[in-house]
């Protein structure tokens, strides 16, 4: 397998490991976890692109991967603060019980 | 010691700041002159509060709170001891009150830092050693008397009613005894020949 | 001059070509893993046995600030003492903690250790003697750093003690509060040096004016960053007066309190490494690396001037040490993130301004570099005197005079 | 709507840790226990726990002769042996109606000072310690202590359980080489004092820790029945040497430090005061020893039978009110012998100086309690 | 010890094993020593939780104080303004004015930010 | 095809890192297993010649955003989370749902021209000083952006995180006086 | 200025550490088992007994009056009073101590028993590396090991000695001139009545034993 | 040949620097790194403190590393009074030592309760409870004395076997490294002495004060 492909596979694994365990998992800074990792999957794959694409010297992807970065930590700091603003409330950091609660 | 105040003007005022009660002078042989007041538990704490508050007396510093045991009196070595505090300084005619039974005391020094002068001194009486060991606590009065009184209460066994916290102190809480007590004995923990000398 | 030079450069130069030797010896297939080896083992080896003197160093030289010997005994002046405390805490029994977590109980230290050793990977230690040149070393350097932190947590977290995770919270909330100012204090020196590998910048400072040499100590921004460098550097590191997450009156021994044996050790081993690795960085930042401040001292070999410039840095953490009582925990934080972080950032635009005005003026470069050089100094200056006078308003904290009653 | 939610937020043990520092901890002090309770790192209760170092001295004293209490006393805080030695046989003066000669009470005057000097010295190095100052003052308060230990030693044998003084007196007259040692000590006091002042008093982390840390406010002071340099941290004037004249204090131009802000500085601050008042004192008393008997001859060492009565005798210790109450029933045996210890006493107003504070605050305000465990446990 | 040709990640990598080596080496040794001389003896005591010579009470692993949190979040915002901040001090020299204001202004921004996180207290440790 | 046996072992590192963060039971360790991960994938930027990416990874991902979880985790005690709640009864059709989207992922990798590309590029050179150029001349206006996204994502942070911290559990509000700027 | 404290404060430590290596005074350690320092006179560790003579057993000069261990605050004397006497230093009959042990790992240093003793028999010994792994065999001194000569003390506390030596002296001085008084007495008493043989063999082995002992006060 | 080694030997270990035999490097460095449990009592804690001071100066020993855990120390020196109230403690403190460690008992008290022996809440000698390597008597002993204590302790770790039946508890699977710790009873310690340790020696009970 070349390396594109195999950049490719790793990150799509890499998005259903992620994504099953948002989908799975009960605690909800694991479900933030998960996202997280779904969005590693992203940049491994703007990473290879831009390795292995026709214009690496452009950086495009490079770039890109660096504000996904940044936006991921934005995104980190707000769900986890939501999460501990949560868990003050309702003692639970449990998704399905934080539903149950609004539902 | 600072100005000496005349235990029987203090009792005086007592008496008339605090109506009802009830104050007696107990004399002290010694060449101290430290003489005490023993005051009734009912009014001792009104008696407390007139002291820290009056304004010539101002005793706003409780400086020693301690526990005294006199055992309940049989024998004539122990009727001494008794009389004393009862400041009956004749000796001869007391032998026959024989049957009082002991006490606890729980004794009070005064001084005041305002005024500069003290020490008065307070002295209160338990019914019994056994079942009535009961005391107004006058800690609410004079903080620096919270863990003296549990002191005593620990060591002792006097009840400071009205207390904040009154809970063993030196000994652990599952401790039955109060080791000061005159009639304690402590457990004779087994001592290798060696050490025994006495 | 080259006569006196050529011998100097050989001394310089021992290592590498003793190495280049080595490898062109050994037969083909194995150039590459020899040379890695060669790499590599003097840094095991060197960094350790440093550890091992500065401990001795440590013990005597506090002695001696409190007008006692320290240890003497064991071996001539007690140079032996760290070899028995090695051979003790190696057959010294370990304990974990029943209701600890055992696999990462036992990671963190090698967690720890691990990355302590590979912050050496880019510090240039002497003249084409750094272990991988990275482009980005520096930045190599503060992204190892971080896993620092993880492994201070995986200790204190695992050992399920709280003094240790209380520890572990405050030496984390310590580290990530200093980082942020050793990082924004290293970007001045990096934005005048344009580069982010640490042997291009020693080499940007390894020329001289005259005889003085261009070590970014020598600006007022690098003056600057580099005492507020090696401030976080002390916190970063845990040391005296910052030794807050081990401090003993309060939380007995911080995050390593269930460890015991050779582990205990290894946390040490690792705090002292780190604070040898972000010495090392400072001195490259700042120091000019293993460059001689005069040009008539560059016959001495590079190496020994890093090293030099180490131990004297070491020194300094042990003078501190011996003197001054530690600071409580929100003052660390506030130190850190009020003033720190601040005055970091004006070196950073020291370090813009001083780029942007030129070296010299029309006629005279002398006149032009002093003009810049106050300019900058008064980028600095001004920004801390206001920022003191704010942080100083509302705490009275104060020499107090007393009143005596007769 | 969310006030239950919150409340238990709020109330709920979760934000809560139990820690318990001590008996076992570097910086109690001693084997004292204080059952704290943190948010964070912030105290919201705190109830000392006494009792580790309880070796029933009240007890054992209840059980020896008058003099077999004197080397009990030593060990009730055992810093400062020689004023707790004092303090007792003022006391048994009181009780028994004992003079004192002149050149006794000088004696007693030089050694309670030196005492006291070595008490400060080394408070001040423990509460450093405490900050953190990995023994540099500690040592360098010791390295004096030493000094006045030796000094001890060769008057009573002894470095720190003298065992010195008598009722009536004190056990053996001091010889005129030692007055000189003395003196010669004396006066390099200033130079230590000096050095400690450039090593830390105007350190700014030594400022920014203590000041405004651990306030103890003048009136609580005073219902506490704080005293000592405690008290005086919190601008009450109260010495008993002022107070009381006790001894010949009466003779000895000294002044009393107040504070004003009763915060971990200003007691940190009262004790080097008070350090450089002692050497006042003790210069004073150095040039005026008078020559004379040390003992008073009516005391007698064995069978001391008071009359039956009671006493209360009080100094100043470096610690504060040290009170010693007594009660006779006329045997050779004290009835009822108790001990006011001022560092327990001390101790009642801990929990409110140390309440909101950080947990690092809660060890220097202990520290500068300066609590020994011999006295509060007795 | 640039100039034989190795990738430099390789000698990374190798430096990384060799520090783990390193740490391991002696743990091993010391294992080995408990196994043949000096036997773990454990025991209920011994390998219970320290805590001042007391019996620990309560779970040492609790629910932190919000502060510790705050710190982190202001750190992540810093700390990836400084993987911005790094680059552009790279390119430094070669970036004009302009450039060098747009990076004054993106400071700025945070550290409006963190002025305003003083201002509230957040950064006021509790 | 230098790179195969690094690259494997990295991809192996990484998603069993990410395997062990979604399984694994104790949140603590979930988070260690996910800094294992975002280490791994740190090291295959690095691996794909993208420095700078790999190191920001490391710093950001390892050094801040695991710190933070692992705080949130403190936070909210999940520290010790009991063991037989820790995934949700939808489990089965999450995994399920993930499985699909894999399969859709790999079958796109697979057909599409992409995977097969002709030339592999040599590595670009010297990427630390094109980036900040690129950055601070291409992309500046998305850098502004970034910075307004990261005040307003701490403040956000913040007010969400300070909420209940006005009124500390049950103490008195004992002010201290002189102390904290 | 801010930082101007602890720059003062360094320089302190600086010059201490620099000084450590010029000024006695600040480099104030002693190594101790190699260098000590000399104790001063009055120092005090435990009680030994005091002998007389060169014979440990019978020097003693304890009498067994045990008011030492009634006194001992810790009580960690025990004496045990030998049935039979023997004479003093200045003759008289005196019983000594049977057992005489004192348990070292009680003893609070305190010197009572030496205040108390009206005998000087018994004093504080200066010796104090005594460490020992036996915790009863180590620590509990019986008369043997309590034993020390009268040149020991000397050494130790010569002045303490010396008024020692000095008072016993007078003592002796005294008694044997009350025993010359007396005999004068019983002498001119004998001459003038009849002489008592049993009188004087009853003195005779008395005056034998002191003079040995009085000897030697006499002469050091 | 032999004796010129042997004298090798002598001379290197003159200096300090370890020598052949596995059990000489293994005690040598034992013994020159005790790190004592920072862990005071009472008045002959001051002493102890004292003895690390500058006068003393224990650190020349190599042992001035007090640590504040157990965890990281070799050394207990119980310098004090034990009370019955502290003995739990102390047994706690040192079960949770790691081996091989040792106890210095410092000072009358710790030995035998000392002065306050007769006291109802003194411990009569911690080596009821735990084993004692060496006493040191005194009231409070001089920094001297526990410097002495501490090389009578050097020269017991330094004679002790590695192999071979007399080899040290901590060498012996079959010895116990912690000792039963006491609880706290209606009138005293439960039970008032480790039996195991201290065997209830025949013989009268300590005579009650009256
Ligand atoms: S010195 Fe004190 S404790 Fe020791 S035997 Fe003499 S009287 Fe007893
Ligand atoms: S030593 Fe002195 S006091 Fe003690 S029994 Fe002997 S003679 Fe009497
Ligand atoms: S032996 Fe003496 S000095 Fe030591 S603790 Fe006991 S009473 Fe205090």
């Amino acid at each position: 397998m070349n390396p594109l492909a195999g950049c490719l596979l790793v990150s799509s694994l890499l998005f259903s490991v992620g994504l099953a365990g948002a989908l799975t998992r009960r605690s909800a800074i694991l479900v933030l976890a998960g996202i997280e990792l779904m969005l590693n999957a992203a940049n491994l794959n703007f990473i290879a692109f831009w390795r292995f694409g026709p214009h690496p010297e452009f950086l495009t992807g490079f770039v890109f991967v660096i504000f996904s970065i940044a936006v991921a930590a934005a995104e980190a700091a707000v769900g986890l603060a939501l999460i501990v603003a949560i868990y003050r409330h309702a003692q639970t950091s449990d998704v399905s019980e934080i539903t149950e609660m609004k539902g | 010691m600072s100005d000496l105040l005349n235990a029987e003007e203090v009792k005086a005022q007592i008496e008339a700041g605090v109506p009802g009660s009830h104050v007696t002078v107990i004399p002290n042989g010694s060449p101290s002159g430290q003489h005490s007041l023993l005051l009734d538990n009912e009014h001792a704490f009104a008696v407390a509060s007139f002291l820290r508050d009056h304004p010539a007396l101002r005793l706003d510093y409780c400086s020693l709170v301690t526990g005294v045991d006199w055992l309940d009196t049989e024998t004539t070595e122990k009727i001494r001891v008794k009389k004393v505090v009862d400041g009956v300084e004749t000796e001869a005619e007391e032998t026959r009150k024989t049957k009082v039974p002991g006490y606890l005391e729980a004794v009070y020094h005064l001084f005041s830092i305002e005024k500069k002068h003290g020490p008065v001194i307070l002295r209160m009486r338990t019914a019994n050693r056994t079942g009535q060991t009961q005391l107004p606590s006058l800690t609410p009065v004079w903080r620096s008397c919270e863990f003296q009184e549990r002191e005593a209460f620990d060591l002792y066994g006097i009840v400071f009613v009205g207390h904040p916290d009154l809970r063993r102190i030196l000994m652990w809480d599952g401790f039955a005894d109060f080791p000061m007590r005159k009639d304690y004995h402590p457990p004779a923990d087994g001592v290798p020949v060696a050490e025994v000398h006495a | 001059m080259s006569v006196a030079v050529a011998p100097a450069f050989a001394a310089d130069q021992i290592f590498v070509a003793l190495k280049y030797w080595l490898v062109l010896h050994t037969p083909g297939p194995f150039q590459t893993l020899v040379s890695i080896l060669l790499t590599i083992i003097p840094i095991i080896v060197v960094f350790p046995a440093l550890f091992a003197v500065t401990t001795v160093l440590e013990r005597k030289g506090l002695g001696r600030i409190q007008n006692r010997y320290g240890p003497n005994r064991v071996g001539p002046w007690g140079v032996f003492q760290p070899l028995a405390d090695a051979v003790k805490s190696l057959t010294k029994e370990d304990i974990v903690p029943r209701s600890a977590d055992h696999v990462v109980h036992y990671l963190a230290p090698l967690v720890l250790v691990a990355t302590a050793f590979l912050a050496f990977a880019v510090l240039p230690i002497g003249r084409n003697m750094t272990a991988v040149n990275l482009d980005a070393g520096v930045l190599f350097f503060f992204a190892i750093g971080a896993a620092t932190e993880l492994a201070v947590f995986m200790a204190g977290w695992s050992s399920r003690n709280k003094y240790s995770l209380l520890g572990a919270m405050r030496a984390i909330a310590q580290m990530i509060s200093y980082e942020i100012p050793l990082i924004l204090s290293s970007v001045a020196v990096i934005m005048i040096s344009g580069t982010l590998s640490t042997t291009r910048i020693v080499d940007e400072q390894a020329h001289y004016t005259g005889t003085v040499a261009h070590w970014n100590v020598f600006t007022p921004w690098g003056l600057a960053g580099f005492i507020l460098f090696m401030i976080a550097a002390t916190a970063e590191t845990n040391r005296s007066p910052f030794d807050l997450p081990e401090g003993e009156s309060e939380i007995i021994a911080g995050y390593f309190i269930e460890y015991s044996g050779f582990k205990f050790a290894l946390f040490f081993l690792a705090e002292y490494l780190e604070m040898f690795a972000v010495s090392g960085l400072g001195i490259t930042l700042f120091l000019g690396g293993w460059s001689s401040p005069f040009s008539f001292l560059a016959w001495i070999p590079s190496w020994i001037w890093f090293f030099g410039k180490l131990l004297a840095l070491i020194v300094g953490f042990i003078w501190v040490r011996g003197t001054l009582p530690r600071l409580r925990m929100d003052q660390l934080m506030n130190f850190a993130w009020k003033f720190m972080l601040p005055m970091t950032l004006v070196v950073i635009v020291s370090a813009g301004v001083w780029r942007f005005l030129p070296a010299g003026v029309a006629g005279s470069a002398a006149l032009g570099g002093v003009i810049r050089w106050l300019v900058c100094a008064l980028v600095v200056a001004g920004p801390y005197i206001a920022l003191a006078r704010v942080l100083e308003r509302g705490r009275k904290i104060e020499k107090r005079t007393y009143r005596y009653a007769e | 709507m969310t006030s239950v939610a919150e409340m238990k937020a709020i109330a709920g043990p979760s934000e809560i840790m139990e820690v318990s520092m001590g008996p076992h901890h570097p910086s109690t002090h001693g084997v004292f226990r204080m059952d704290v309770r943190l948010e964070g790192e912030r105290v919201v209760r705190l109830k000392p726990v006494f009792g580790y170092l309880h070796r029933n001295h009240e007890k054992i004293a209840e059980h020896g002769a008058y003099l077999a209490a004197i080397p009990y006393t030593d060990r009730l805080d055992y810093l400062c042996s020689m004023t707790n030695n004092w303090g007792y046989v003022l006391a048994v003066e009181k009780l028994a109606g004992l003079q004192v000669p002149e050149r006794a009470e000088y004696i007693r005057v030089i050694v309670a000072e030196l005492t006291r000097f070595q008490n400060h010295a080394g408070l001040i190095g423990f509460l450093l310690q405490d900050m953190g100052a990995s023994g540099t003052p500690l040592m360098y308060a010791f390295r004096e202590r030493e000094k006045i230990l030796d000094l001890f030693e060769s008057l009573s044998g002894a470095r720190m359980m003298c065992n010195y003084m008598r009722f009536g007196g004190v056990r053996v007259d001091c010889s005129a080489e030692w007055l000189d040692e003395v003196r010669r000590l004396v006066a390099t006091l200033p130079r230590f004092l000096g050095e400690f002042e450039a090593l830390l008093r105007s350190n700014e982390i030594l400022m920014a820790r203590t000041q405004g840390v651990g306030v103890l406010p003048r009136e609580l002071a005073i219902n506490a029945g704080v005293t000592g340099p405690m008290l005086r941290a919190s601008g009450v004037n109260y010495d008993i040497r002022k107070v009381d004249k006790y001894g010949i204090y009466d003779r000895f131009d000294f002044r009393v430090p107040l504070g004003e802000h009763g915060d971990v500085y200003d007691r940190y601050m009262m004790r080097l005061l008070e350090m450089a008042e002692t050497v006042k004192i003790l210069e004073q008393a150095l040039r005026n020893i008078p020559a004379g008997p040390v003992m008073d001859p009516k005391a007698k060492l064995r069978g001391l039978r008071p009359k039956v009565g009671e006493a209360y005798g009080r100094i100043e210790s470096p610690k504060g009110e040290l009170g010693f109450f007594l009660i006779s029933d006329g045997s050779t045996i004290p009835y009822r012998y108790r001990v006011r210890p001022p560092s327990m006493i001390n101790l009642t107003v801990l929990e409110d100086m140390c309440l909101g504070q950080n947990i690092a605050d809660v060890v220097i305000t202990l520290g500068s309690v300066d609590i020994v465990l011999g006295e509060v446990d007795r | 010890m640039s100039g034989i040709s190795e990738h430099p990640w390789m000698t990374v990598v190798a430096l990384l094993i060799g520090a783990v080596a390193f740490g391991f080496a002696p743990l091993a040794m010391a294992w080995l020593w408990a196994r043949f001389f000096s036997p773990k003896k454990p025991g209920a005591i011994k390998n219970a939780t320290y805590e001042c010579g007391l019996e620990s009470k309560g779970d040492a692993w609790i629910q932190f104080g919000a502060s510790y949190y705050l710190y982190a979040i202001v750190f992540l915002v810093f700390d990836v303004e400084a993987v911005f901040l790094l680059p552009f001090a790279v390119a430094f020299t070669g970036l004009s004015a302009g450039a060098s204001i747009a990076m004054l202004v993106f400071l700025l921004l945070l550290v409006e930010g963190l002025v305003w996180a003083c201002q509230k207290g957040v950064l006021t440790w509790a | 095809m230098r790179m195969t046996l690094p690259f494997l072992i990295l991809a192996i590192l990484t998603l069993a890192g990410g395997v062990a963060a979604m399984t694994l039971r104790r949140l603590v360790h979930c988070a260690l297993a996910l800094s294992v991960a975002f280490a791994g994938l740190a090291a295959l930027y690095l691996n794909l010649d993208a420095e700078f990416a790999g190191l920001a990874q490391l710093l950001v991902y390892v050094g801040a955003i695991a710190i933070l979880i692992v705080f949130a985790i403190l936070l909210t005690r999940g520290g010790d989370s009991d063991a037989e709640k820790s995934f949700s009864p939808a489990g089965i059709g999450g995994a399920v749902i993930a499985l699909a989207v894999f399969a859709v992922l790999a079958w796109a990798t697979e057909t599409s021209g992409i995977a097969h590309p002709a030339l592999v590029t040599p590595p670009p050179e010297s990427a630390m000083r094109e980036i900040g150029l690129a950055l601070m001349q291409r992309y500046v206006l998305p850098l502004e952006v970034i910075a307004l996204m990261l005040t307003a994502a701490m403040i956000g942070a913040v007010i969400l995180a300070v909420r209940e911290r006005r009124n500390p559990a049950g103490t008195e509000s004992a002010e201290r006086p002189g102390l904290g700027a | 200025m801010l930082g101007e404290g602890i720059i003062q404060g360094l320089m302190e430590t600086a010059r201490n550490f620099f000084g450590s290596y010029v000024e006695k005074e600040r480099l104030v350690t002693v190594q101790f088992p190699e260098e000590r320092r000399s104790l001063p006179e009055a120092t005090r560790q435990f009680p030994f007994l005091l002998y007389d003579g060169d014979d440990p057993e019978r020097g003693l000069r304890c009498v067994s009056c045990q008011i030492c261990e009634k006194e001992c605050p810790p009580r960690c004397i025990h004496i045990e009073k030998s049935k039979d006497r023997k004479p003093d230093f200045v003759g008289k009959q005196q019983f000594y101590p049977a057992v005489f042990n004192i348990d070292v790992s009680v003893c609070m240093s305190c010197q009572i028993c030496v205040e108390v003793c009206p005998f000087d028999a018994i004093r504080m010994d200066t010796e104090f590396e005594l460490s020992t792994s036996d915790r009863f065999g180590g620590l509990l001194w019986t008369k043997r090991e309590l034993a020390r000569s009268n040149e020991y003390y000397r050494q130790i506390h010569p002045t303490e000695a010396g008024e020692c030596d000095e008072r016993r002296a007078k003592e002796l001085a005294d008694a044997q001139a009350k025993a010359a008084a007396a005999a004068a007495a019983a002498a001119a008493k004998a001459a003038q009545a009849a002489a008592a043989p049993a009188a004087a063999s009853n003195g005779a082995p008395g005056s034998g034993a002191k003079s040995e002992p009085a000897k030697k006060v006499v002469t050091q | 040949m032999a004796d010129d080694l042997k004298e090798l030997k002598i001379e290197l270990s003159k200096n300090g620097i370890f020598t052949t035999t596995l059990e000489e490097l293994y005690n040598w460095g034992r013994k020159n790194s005790v790190w004592p449990l920072t862990f005071g009592l009472a008045c002959c804690a001051i002493e102890m403190i004292a003895t690390t001071m500058a006068r003393y100066d224990l650190a020349r020993f190599g042992a001035e590393v007090f640590r504040p855990s157990p965890r990281q120390a070799d050394l207990i020196i119980v310098s004090g009074t034990v009370t019955k109230k502290m003995a739990p403690q102390v047994v706690r403190l040192y079960n949770q030592m790691p081996e091989p460690k040792y106890v210095i008992a410092m000072g009358a008290c710790a030995i035998s309760g000392g002065p306050f022996r007769d006291g109802y809440n003194v411990l009569k000698g911690i080596d009821r409870y735990i084993p004692v390597d060496v006493h040191i008597p005194g009231c409070p002993p001089r920094p001297e004395a526990l410097i002495h204590a501490f090389m009578t302790l050097q020269k017991k770790i330094e004679e002790q076997a590695l192999a071979g039946e007399n080899r040290p508890r901590h060498l012996r699977a079959d010895l116990p490294s912690e000792f039963e710790v006491p609880e706290f009873g209606e009138h005293g310690l439960e039970p008032p002495a480790n039996p195991e340790l201290f065997p209830a020696l025949p013989g009268n009970p300590l005579k009650v004060l009256q």
